[in-house]
Parts: structure tokens; C-alpha cells; sequence
């Protein structure tokens, strides 16, 4: 821990809450503008300017909404555990913020592709839910959302959630490769992973513009979430301590008789 | 751990703050406890002595400032840290061989339990409850006490041994801080007092 | 005595005290397959189709409602103090208390298991997987569960966060858990690679929680 | 406000905070039905095959680990003895405290039922009696095991002592309301029978429970 | 239930025997209690005042003897029978509505506990969860007091409303009886000590 006291300093430098707020005011608006733009355009591309898949029709469509939000439940998770390990070792408010904030984005996307997939399903599969191995993962992942963001909420004193937060969102972290391997071990139904392969996407090509185009709009739209989020906490918090200052007197040792102001 | 040697014991605490509830509940105290001292820490209910007992014992994370403690430290609270279905004999026991040192019957004696040895804990009254608690200072056989409300509940004979088990731990070099709302019968002791408790929210 | 077995000891003996959580956990265990024989009814292949996989819910479940047990008592007596204040590294205690859990947890489930084999009429052959399936996987059941309850301590009521915060985690002892004692029923090759992903699960729990645990105790004294 | 509502209210509000029984018992049912269907493997015919008494077995078990909570805590606190000064009739709170339960742990796990149901692909059709099995049956559940937590209110850990005395009472619910959520899914004429007596068992605790929860209550304030 | 005009309070107790644990505690107990008056209960740990506040409260059955009660009871024992998940007021609050009766606001206000009113009963000190135990009384507007080491906790300005209290209620004709060990200011009061503490077994 001596050491983190020198990184601790350093950081402030370069995150101290006032200047977020700055960035994150100029940063917001591009942010939401671009995932607005390149979600109509994905969208435009995706339904009318793609072909229909030649066994699964239309339904294929479902995919420019679906896979994106799959792959944002796994990275929102990932970058909810990086900044919990920040917050935890630097002591960081930002970073505990930002996991915390993360949290509610990832478990949306999550119920995202929950949603479309089993939507995907019913014409696909004849079933809203399959025992699939994927979906079994991602619904497996969905809780452990649950689980972080119910910590969160069930500990009123927001330093002590936090760390406590942070450290479970690690444990989980660690475990989600193995619980990932359980499961695709458990089965082995659902189609092979066909876009990140090592001999490439087989996927038509005018089926990836707009899925790259949908993928690159739900990034933006996490940042825009996530910097309005923020901010409020940050805000909600100072407002709390205001009020805190001036109610809060706190108490002091002095030898009798005398009295401390 | 090594046993420091009790005479070396002591503690000083500069600058400390205490938060709990995320909320700053003791601030800028300085405090020096020497070998063989005691306090008596006073104040009204809220001012913050039990937050500070335990920022002082090292069960708490001070939120600001420093403590530095020569020799081991033991708080006791106003939780007996007692298990009901355990006799009285089997919490001391466990103690004993936690702190890896003190022979029961001697503490069980000192504190008059020994009618009780061999009854759960769970059927002990409340001042014989409490007694089972302070047991444990006796047991640790650690330099630096720090005692949440110790009387509370204890009938004068009981609050008389108290007093005594003091005075022996300080003429052995132990030194020991004590939260308490009564009177308290220890001579050369400093009396501190917790003032300007929080107005709450 | 040291402190690591002192506390192993001790809660093994609550454990075992009337209305200690030992003989809870070996009931709810057997309550359960009981009940959910009743509800589906006499059918004896579908029984024994989904014996292993039942009896594996059902010791899962059974640890999963101790472990608010482990370190919230602690917590509200002022126990938790005294074992911090004692130990030199905290992790050692909350390996202790992991330990102290299976012992008067998972081995009971254990030993109750034959009974309730008889009754879901699982052959002999089935049986010795399915043991040793339980062996190998409930050590890591505790060790999680413990750093639940670790988590958890300081809140009254946690049943619900343990819950939640445990299922995932426990999904692969579960797979491969339920995966082996099947396969080893049927004499199916995969056993042995179930197994052995069965104990690294636990062996992997045994390194992380105890750290794991000590880091969010430290937390949860005030 | 009279007592009687503000008994309801309290414990309704308490298990709804964070930490309260409410959402417990919910998930609870929720993971059972997931970690039993990890344990099986994706098998959607056995699964819908077992739908409905593995549902059944995941409620009442919700509800079994919720039971401590009905009245231990009130007697540790010295709640107990406010509620009986304040009682003429101590058979109205234990009324009480059994409907306070039943709000927020039985009609609780009956909202989650359909997504569970759905998880297991139940078909619509089957969904129906399924629910109604469940609303008929639930109280009956939450009565007879708020008279077990009566009985061991002085006990510090009763979970052994209520899951024993609550199984035998609860088979008949469980068996009539499987039977009832069974039956309507295959469109079985003895559907309506076993609904019938699904509401007969509840009756009869309604009726029951009370009077023997007060008189337990009294031989548990020492 | 008829809420007795407190004047005809009274309480009596005739050859009581109270067992706990299957012991017989305490025995042969002959107690007068009228309206107006209070008692103050002492004896030793473990003597047996608990047990006989809870007897005479109505809330242990008497092994032995008989007691008559004129008038509503209420124990307030060193069990707070607080709900730490609910605040100040709610807790209040529920306790009114049990005796459908009593003014949350003069009742937190009278013990200090005006700036905890939204807090959880879980976060107060140690002195303020004893107050939130004893507005409880005060909220009953019942005629028959059994409270059980009321001060213990207590600050001293605490302990001087507790005795502003009592003081009050006996104007109005109710009746007390306080077991305690520290030293009580009620002017008039009755002392009863409780002797020969049981050996135990
Ligand atoms: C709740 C339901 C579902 C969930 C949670 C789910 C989960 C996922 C995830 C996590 C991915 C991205 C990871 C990866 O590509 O390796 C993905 C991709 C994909 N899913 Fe799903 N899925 C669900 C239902 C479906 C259904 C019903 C279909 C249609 C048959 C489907 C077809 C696909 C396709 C075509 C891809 C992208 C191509 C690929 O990577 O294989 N999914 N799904
Ligand atoms: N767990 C907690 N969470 C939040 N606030 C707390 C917690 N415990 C105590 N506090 C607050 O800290 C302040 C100081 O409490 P503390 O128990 O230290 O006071 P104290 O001096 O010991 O009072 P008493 O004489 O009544 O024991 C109080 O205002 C209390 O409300
Ligand atoms: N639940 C119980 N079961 C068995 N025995 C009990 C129980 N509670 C108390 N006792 C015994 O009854 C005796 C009297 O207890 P009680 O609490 O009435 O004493 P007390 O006068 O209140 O003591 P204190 O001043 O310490 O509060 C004690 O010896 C105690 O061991
Ligand atoms: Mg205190
Ligand atoms: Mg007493």
C-alpha cells in the first residue's frame, strides 16, 4: 500500500473530478450525436440494404441488434472490472464511479441480446429459450450483473460499497473465461463463433458494414450513458456532502471544562 | 505474533479523523498514551467515543491523520463477542486459544463466574454477560485495552473488580483507554471529553 | 491448540450445537429431494434420469442457504473483532472458516447422500461418481460461499445478495459436478476429464477466495 | 392505522428493503430453476416434462428458507413482547404476521413464475393452471409455516426444526397443487378435483394456523 | 382494548415465584404497587430483576403465587425491540399505531432524538438506540411501567429526561417500576432490593 500513495497523487493529476466534468461536457454531445447517426445508418443498412439470409429470411436482421448488444454485455463487464481494480488500488472516486455507472449500461445491453436472441429464437428455434450454450453464458453473465449492481444498492456507506463492489466484480471477472468454458463444455448447440475466427469473417460483407456500423453506434451510446451517468452521480455526491458539512459537526478530544470550536 | 514486552507499550494518534457511514465522526483529535496510563474518554451519546475506541484499536481505518501503536492492542465493546450456545467455559476457552495466552480459571475467577463455568452464555443475565466480555481483556494479555462502556449493567461488586483489574494491568506497564457514561474509580487517570457531536442530518 | 484450528473447531462444534447449521444443511438436503420425488410422482426411469442432477441442485442449494451463517453471527457479536485483532493474516482465517463450513456442511451432505441414492433408486455403480463427484466439488462450494458471506457480512438480511452473487459463480462446480457423476454412470469416457476439471474449479477457489474473503472483511468492521 | 394492517405494513416494508426477505425469496425460486437446469443439460423435453413439479419444489422451498424470519427476529429484538402487550387476541397478529408473509414471499414467487415458465418452455396453456395451482396453494404455505416459525421462535437457528416440521405438513399442498398444475396441462379431468383440494388444504390452515401460532408464541417469551 | 383512565392504576403480587430456564429464579415476592408510585428495583447480577420485571409485566407466566394488574402494562427491557432496517420514525410509528395511541413528534422530541428522526435505528449509538427503546414508553400512554435498566448508555442529560419522565407520568397517576443499577433521582420512590442472587447450578 506505500506505494500507492505516490501512483494515488499522480492520478488525481490526471483525473480530479472537476476537470471530468469539463471533459465530459464537450465530450457528451459528439458522443450521442455519432451513435445517433451511425445507429440510423446501421439500422438503414442493416433492414433495407442487406441481403435476407437464404435459410433464416429476414429474422436475420435481428442480428444488427442483437450481436452488437452481446458483445457490449462483455465488454461494458470488462471495462466495469478494470475500473473496479482502479478505483480499489488508487482509491479513486472516478473509477469507482465509472464502474458502478457501467454496471446498469452492461446488464441493458445484456438483457438486449437476451431479448432479440430468444426474439431470434421463436422463428429460428420454434422456442423463446433454448439451453443454449451461449445464451446460457450471457444469461449466466446477466446475473452477475444482478449481483454487482444489488451489492452496490444494499450498502449505504458509498466508500465501503465501493471497495467491496470492485472486489467482486474482480472474483467475477476471473471466473467469467471459466464459467464461459463450463457452459460451451456443458453444450455445444449454438452456431460457432463465425466472425472472430482465425481465417477470417464468413459472413457477406454487406451484411458486416452494418453490423460494424451498429457495433461502433452502441460503443458511442456507452459513452454518452455513461459520462450523463457520472456526472450525476458526481453531482448527487457533492450535493451530499454540502449537506453533510453543515449538519455534520464532528466531535473532537479536549480536556475537560475546555471547549473546542 | 511476538508478545511485546507490556513496560514498552504505548500509542499516540495525531491529526486523526474517523468516518462512519462515510460521514467524518471524530476529527483532529491528538492523543498520547503512555505505559501504565489510563483514560477515561467522556462525552454525550453520539459524540463518537466508540467510533474513536475502535479507530484506536485498529478496527477502524482512520479517514485522515496517523496512529502509531508500540505493543498489541485489544478492544472490548459493548457487544460480549460471546457465542449463547457456548458455555461460559468454552467462549474463554476458544479465547485462550486465540490470543494464544491467560488461563481461564483465573480470569473466570477474577470476574465471579465461576458458578456459571459450565451454563451456556446465552443464559447468563445481563451483568454476567458483560462480565464474560471483560473476561477477555484478562485472557489477551496484551499491553494497550481499549473498553467500551465496561460497567454498563455490572453491579458495584463487579464494577469494583473493574476498577482493581485496571489498576493491576496499569502497575504491570499496560496502559488503557475507557469509554464510560458513569462514574469510574481510577486514580491518576486522565479524563478526556468528546465534545461538539455531529448534529445529524 | 493454534488459532486456525481453534476456529475451525469452534465452528464445527456450533455447527453441530442444537440448532446449529450441520444437521439444517444434511435435511434441507434430504427435504428436498423428497419433496420433488412427491411432486413428480412415482416414475422411476424418469427418477432415475435425473437423480444425479437432483441430489447436485440439492446439496448446492443446501450450502447456498448456510452460508449466510458464516461470518454475519460474527459479525453482530463482535466475534469478527477479536478473530481480526488475533490474526496476523486474515486470509488464514478465512481459509479456517471455509474449512469449518465443509466440514459441517459439505461432508454431512455427503454422508447423507447414499440414503437419499437409495431412494431415487441409483445403482451402486452410480453411486461411487457420484460421491466422488460431491468430494471433490462441495470444498469449492464452501470456499466461494464463504467469500459471499465475507462480502456480506455487515448487512442484516443477505440471503438474497448471497444468492445472487454465489449462482454464477457456482455454475461450472455445478456443470461439472452433475457432468461427472452422469458420465461416470453411464460409463461414459468423459468422466475422468470432468473430474479433473471438477477439482481445478475447486483447487482455483481454494487459491482465490481466502484472499479474496480477508480483502472484504477488512471492510465490513465498522 | 389499526394493528392488525400496521403488523401487515411493517413486515411488508421490512422485506422489501434492501436485505428483505422479498426478492430473496424470488431469486431464489429463479436460480433454483436455472441451477436445475444446468445440473439436467439441455434436454428441452425432460425439462418440460418436469416443468411444473420442479417449479412447485422451487416454491415451496423459497418459501421453506423465508420461515425464520417470520418471527425469530421479533423475538430476539423484544418486538415479540410488544406485539403481545399490545394484542387482545393473539391469534389476529399471528393472522397477521402469516399474510404479511404470504404478500411478500407467495405472490412474490407467482409474478416470477411466468419467466421461469418461460425458461422452461411451458406452453401457454399449461401456464394457466400452473398460476392458479400456485395462488391457491401459497397461502396455505405461508399459514402452516408460520405456525413452524411460531413453534421455534426462541430457537437462535430453528432452519432444522422448521424445515422437519413444515415438510410432513406441507406434502399434502405440494402433491394436490403439482397434481393440480400437472393435470390442467394435459387437460386431465381430475384437474378441478385436485384444485379443490389444493383450496381445502388452505382452508384449513387458514383456521388452524393462527390458534396454534398464538399458543405457541406464549411458551416462547421467557 | 378500553384504555384505563390511569388514576385507578395499580399493581399487587402475592407469594410470586418466577422460573426461567426451568429454575425457579425467584420466590415468594409480595408486592404493592399503587398509582402515583414507583419502584426502584436493585440487587446484585444475576438476583433475578429481569426475571421479575418480566413476570410482574406480564410477560413470564409465575411459577408460583398470583399477580393482579389494574390497568395496561408495558415492559421496556434492555432489548431496544427496535427494527435497525426502519428509521427513527418509522419505528415510532409502528409502535404507535400497536397502541394506537401517542404523538411521535412530543415523543422523539422529549428524548433528544429530533435530528435522527430519518436515520436507521441500525446507525445510532449506542445511548440514542436506548432512547428510541425508551420513547417507546412514552408512546403507550399506558398507566403500569416495567422498564429494566433504563440509564445504562445514558448520558448524563439522557438520564436526567429519563427521570423527568418518570417523574411526569407519576404526576398523572401512573405507576413504575425500575430495575437498575446506577443511581436514580426519583424523588419518593420506593426501594426494593432483590437478595440472595441464585447459585447456580
Ligand atoms: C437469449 C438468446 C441469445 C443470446 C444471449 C445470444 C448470445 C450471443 C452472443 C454473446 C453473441 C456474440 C458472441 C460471439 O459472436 O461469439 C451472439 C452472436 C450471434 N448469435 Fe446469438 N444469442 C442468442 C440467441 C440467438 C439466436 C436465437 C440466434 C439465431 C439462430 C443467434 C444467432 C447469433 C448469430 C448469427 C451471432 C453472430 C455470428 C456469430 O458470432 O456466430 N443467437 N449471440
Ligand atoms: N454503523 C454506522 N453507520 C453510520 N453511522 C454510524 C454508525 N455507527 C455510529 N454512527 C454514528 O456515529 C456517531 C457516533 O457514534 P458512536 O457510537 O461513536 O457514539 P458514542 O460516543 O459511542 O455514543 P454513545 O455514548 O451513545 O455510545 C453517531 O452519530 C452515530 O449515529
Ligand atoms: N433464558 C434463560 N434461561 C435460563 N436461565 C436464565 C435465562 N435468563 C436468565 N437466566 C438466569 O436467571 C437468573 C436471573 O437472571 P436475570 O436476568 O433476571 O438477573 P438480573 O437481576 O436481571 O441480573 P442483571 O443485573 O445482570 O441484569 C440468572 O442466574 C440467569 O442465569
Ligand atoms: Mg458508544
Ligand atoms: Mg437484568
Amino acid at each position: 500500500m506505500a506505494n500507492n500513495a505516490v501512483k494515488r497523487t499522480s492520478l488525481y493529476d490526471f483525473a480530479n473530478p472537476v476537470r471530468f466534468e469539463a471533459i465530459a461536457g464537450r465530450v457528451f454531445p459528439f458522443a450521442l450525436f455519432g451513435a445517433l447517426t451511425l445507429g440510423a445508418l446501421g439500422l438503414y443498412f442493416g433492414l433495407f440494404n442487406s441481403p435476407a439470409d437464404y435459410q433464416q429470411g429476414d429474422t436475420v436482421r435481428i442480428m444488427y441488434v442483437h450481436v452488437p448488444a452481446a458483445w457490449m454485455a462483455l465488454f461494458c463487464y470488462s471495462s466495469m472490472a478494470a475500473s473496479s481494480a482502479a478505483g480499489f488500488i488508487w482509491k479513486h472516486p472516478l473509477a469507482d464511479v465509472a464502474a458502478k455507472e457501467t454496471a446498469p449500461i452492461g446488464a441493458g445491453f445484456t438483457f438486449l441480446a437476451l431479448l432479440t436472441g430468444s426474439l431470434w429464437g421463436k422463428p429460428m428455434w420454434g422456442a423463446w429459450w433454448a439451453w443454449d450454450a451461449r445464451l446460457t453464458s450471457v444469461l449466466i453473465l446477466f446475473f452477475l450483473y444482478l449481483g454487482y449492481m444489488a451489492l452496490w444498492r444494499a450498502i449505504p456507506d458509498k466508500t465501503r460499497a465501493a471497495r467491496l463492489a470492485a472486489i467482486l466484480a474482480i472474483v467475477g471477472f476471473v471466473n467469467v473465461p471459466i464459467i464461459k468454458f463450463s457452459v460451451d463444455w456443458w453444450n455445444s448447440l449454438h452456431q460457432p463463433a463465425s466472425i472472430i475466427r482465425a481465417d477470417g469473417p464468413t459472413i457477406h460483407s454487406s451484411m458486416l458494414t452494418p453490423l460494424f456500423l451498429m457495433i461502433s453506434a452502441y460503443m458511442l451510446a456507452y459513452i454518452a450513458m455513461l459520462l450523463a451517468a457520472m456526472r450525476n452521480e458526481m453531482m448527487a455526491r457533492r450535493l451530499a456532502r454540502l449537506e453533510d458539512a453543515d449538519a455534520v459537526r464532528p466531535a473532537s478530544v479536549v480536556e475537560p471544562g475546555a471547549v473546542r470550536t | 505474533m511476538p508478545d511485546v514486552a507490556p513496560f514498552s507499550a504505548g500509542l499516540t494518534a495525531r491529526n486523526l479523523a474517523v468516518a462512519r457511514g462515510g460521514r467524518i465522526i471524530v476529527d483532529g483529535v491528538d492523543l498520547d498514551l503512555a505505559p501504565g496510563e489510563a483514560i477515561v474518554l467522556r462525552g454525550p451519546n453520539g459524540a463518537g467515543k466508540t467510533t474513536l475506541l475502535r479507530a484506536l484499536a485498529g478496527l477502524l481505518a482512520p479517514a485522515a491523520g496517523a496512529i502509531q501503536a508500540t505493543g498489541e492492542r485489544v478492544f472490548c465493546g459493548v457487544r460480549s463477542a460471546t457465542k449463547p450456545a457456548l458455555t461460559v467455559d468454552e467462549n474463554l476457552r476458544f479465547w485462550a486459544r486465540l490470543y494464544q495466552s491467560g488461563e481461564i480459571e483465573s480470569a473466570r475467577n477474577r470476574l465471579g463466574l465461576d458458578d456459571y463455568a459450565k451454563r451456556p452464555a446465552g443464559h447468563l443475565s445481563t451483568g454476567f454477560l458483560r462480565r464474560l466480555g471483560l473476561a477477555r481483556l484478562l485472557l489477551s494479555s496484551r499491553p494497550l485495552w481499549f473498553v467500551d462502556e465496561p460497567t454498563s449493567g455490572l453491579d458495584k461488586d463487579a464494577s469494583a473488580i473493574f476498577e482493581g483489574i485496571i489498576a493491576d494491568h496499569r502497575k504491570t506497564g499496560g496502559a488503557a483507554i475507557i469509554a464510560t457514561h458513569e462514574t469510574l474509580n481510577a486514580p491518576g487517570a486522565r479524563q478526556l471529553e468528546l465534545r461538539n457531536a455531529e448534529a445529524a442530518a | 491448540m493454534n488459532a486456525f484450528a481453534a476456529i475451525i473447531v469452534r465452528d464445527v462444534a456450533l455447527a453441530f450445537r442444537a440448532g446449529g447449521g450441520a444437521l439444517q444443511a444434511a435435511s434441507f438436503f434430504a427435504l428436498t429431494i423428497v419433496l420433488f420425488a412427491l411432486a413428480i410422482g412415482p416414475d422411476l426411469t424418469l427418477m432415475q434420469r435425473i437423480a444425479a442432477p437432483a441430489l447436485w441442485t440439492g446439496a448446492l442449494l443446501a450450502t447456498q442457504i448456510s452460508l449466510e451463517q458464516i461470518y454475519r453471527p460474527d459479525r453482530e457479536d463482535g466475534s469478527l473483532d477479536v478473530l481480526v485483532e488475533t490474526s496476523d493474516t486474515l486470509a488464514f482465517v478465512a481459509l479456517a472458516k471455509a474449512a469449518g463450513h465443509w466440514l459441517s456442511t459439505g461432508l454431512v451432505l455427503i454422508a447423507a447422500t447414499p440414503v437419499l441414492a437409495l431412494l431415487l433408486n441409483i445403482s451402486g455403480a452410480a453411486l461411487v461418481p457420484l460421491i466422488l463427484s460431491l468430494l471433490i466439488g462441495t470444498p469449492g462450494l464452501s470456499l466461494i460461499g464463504a467469500f459471499a458471506g465475507a462480502l456480506t457480512a455487515a448487512l442484516p438480511r443477505a440471503g438474497l445478495l448471497i444468492a445472487i452473487i454465489v449462482s454464477p459463480l457456482y455454475a461450472p462446480i455445478l456443470i461439472f459436478g452433475a457432468g461427472a457423476a452422469a458420465a461416470g454412470a453411464a460409463g461414459d469416457p468423459q468422466y475422468s476429464a470432468n473430474l479433473m476439471l471438477l477439482g481445478a474449479s475447486s483447487l482455483f477457489a481454494a487459491v482465490i477466495s481466502p484472499l479474496a474473503s480477508a480483502a472484504a472483511l477488512r471492510f465490513n468492521l465498522d
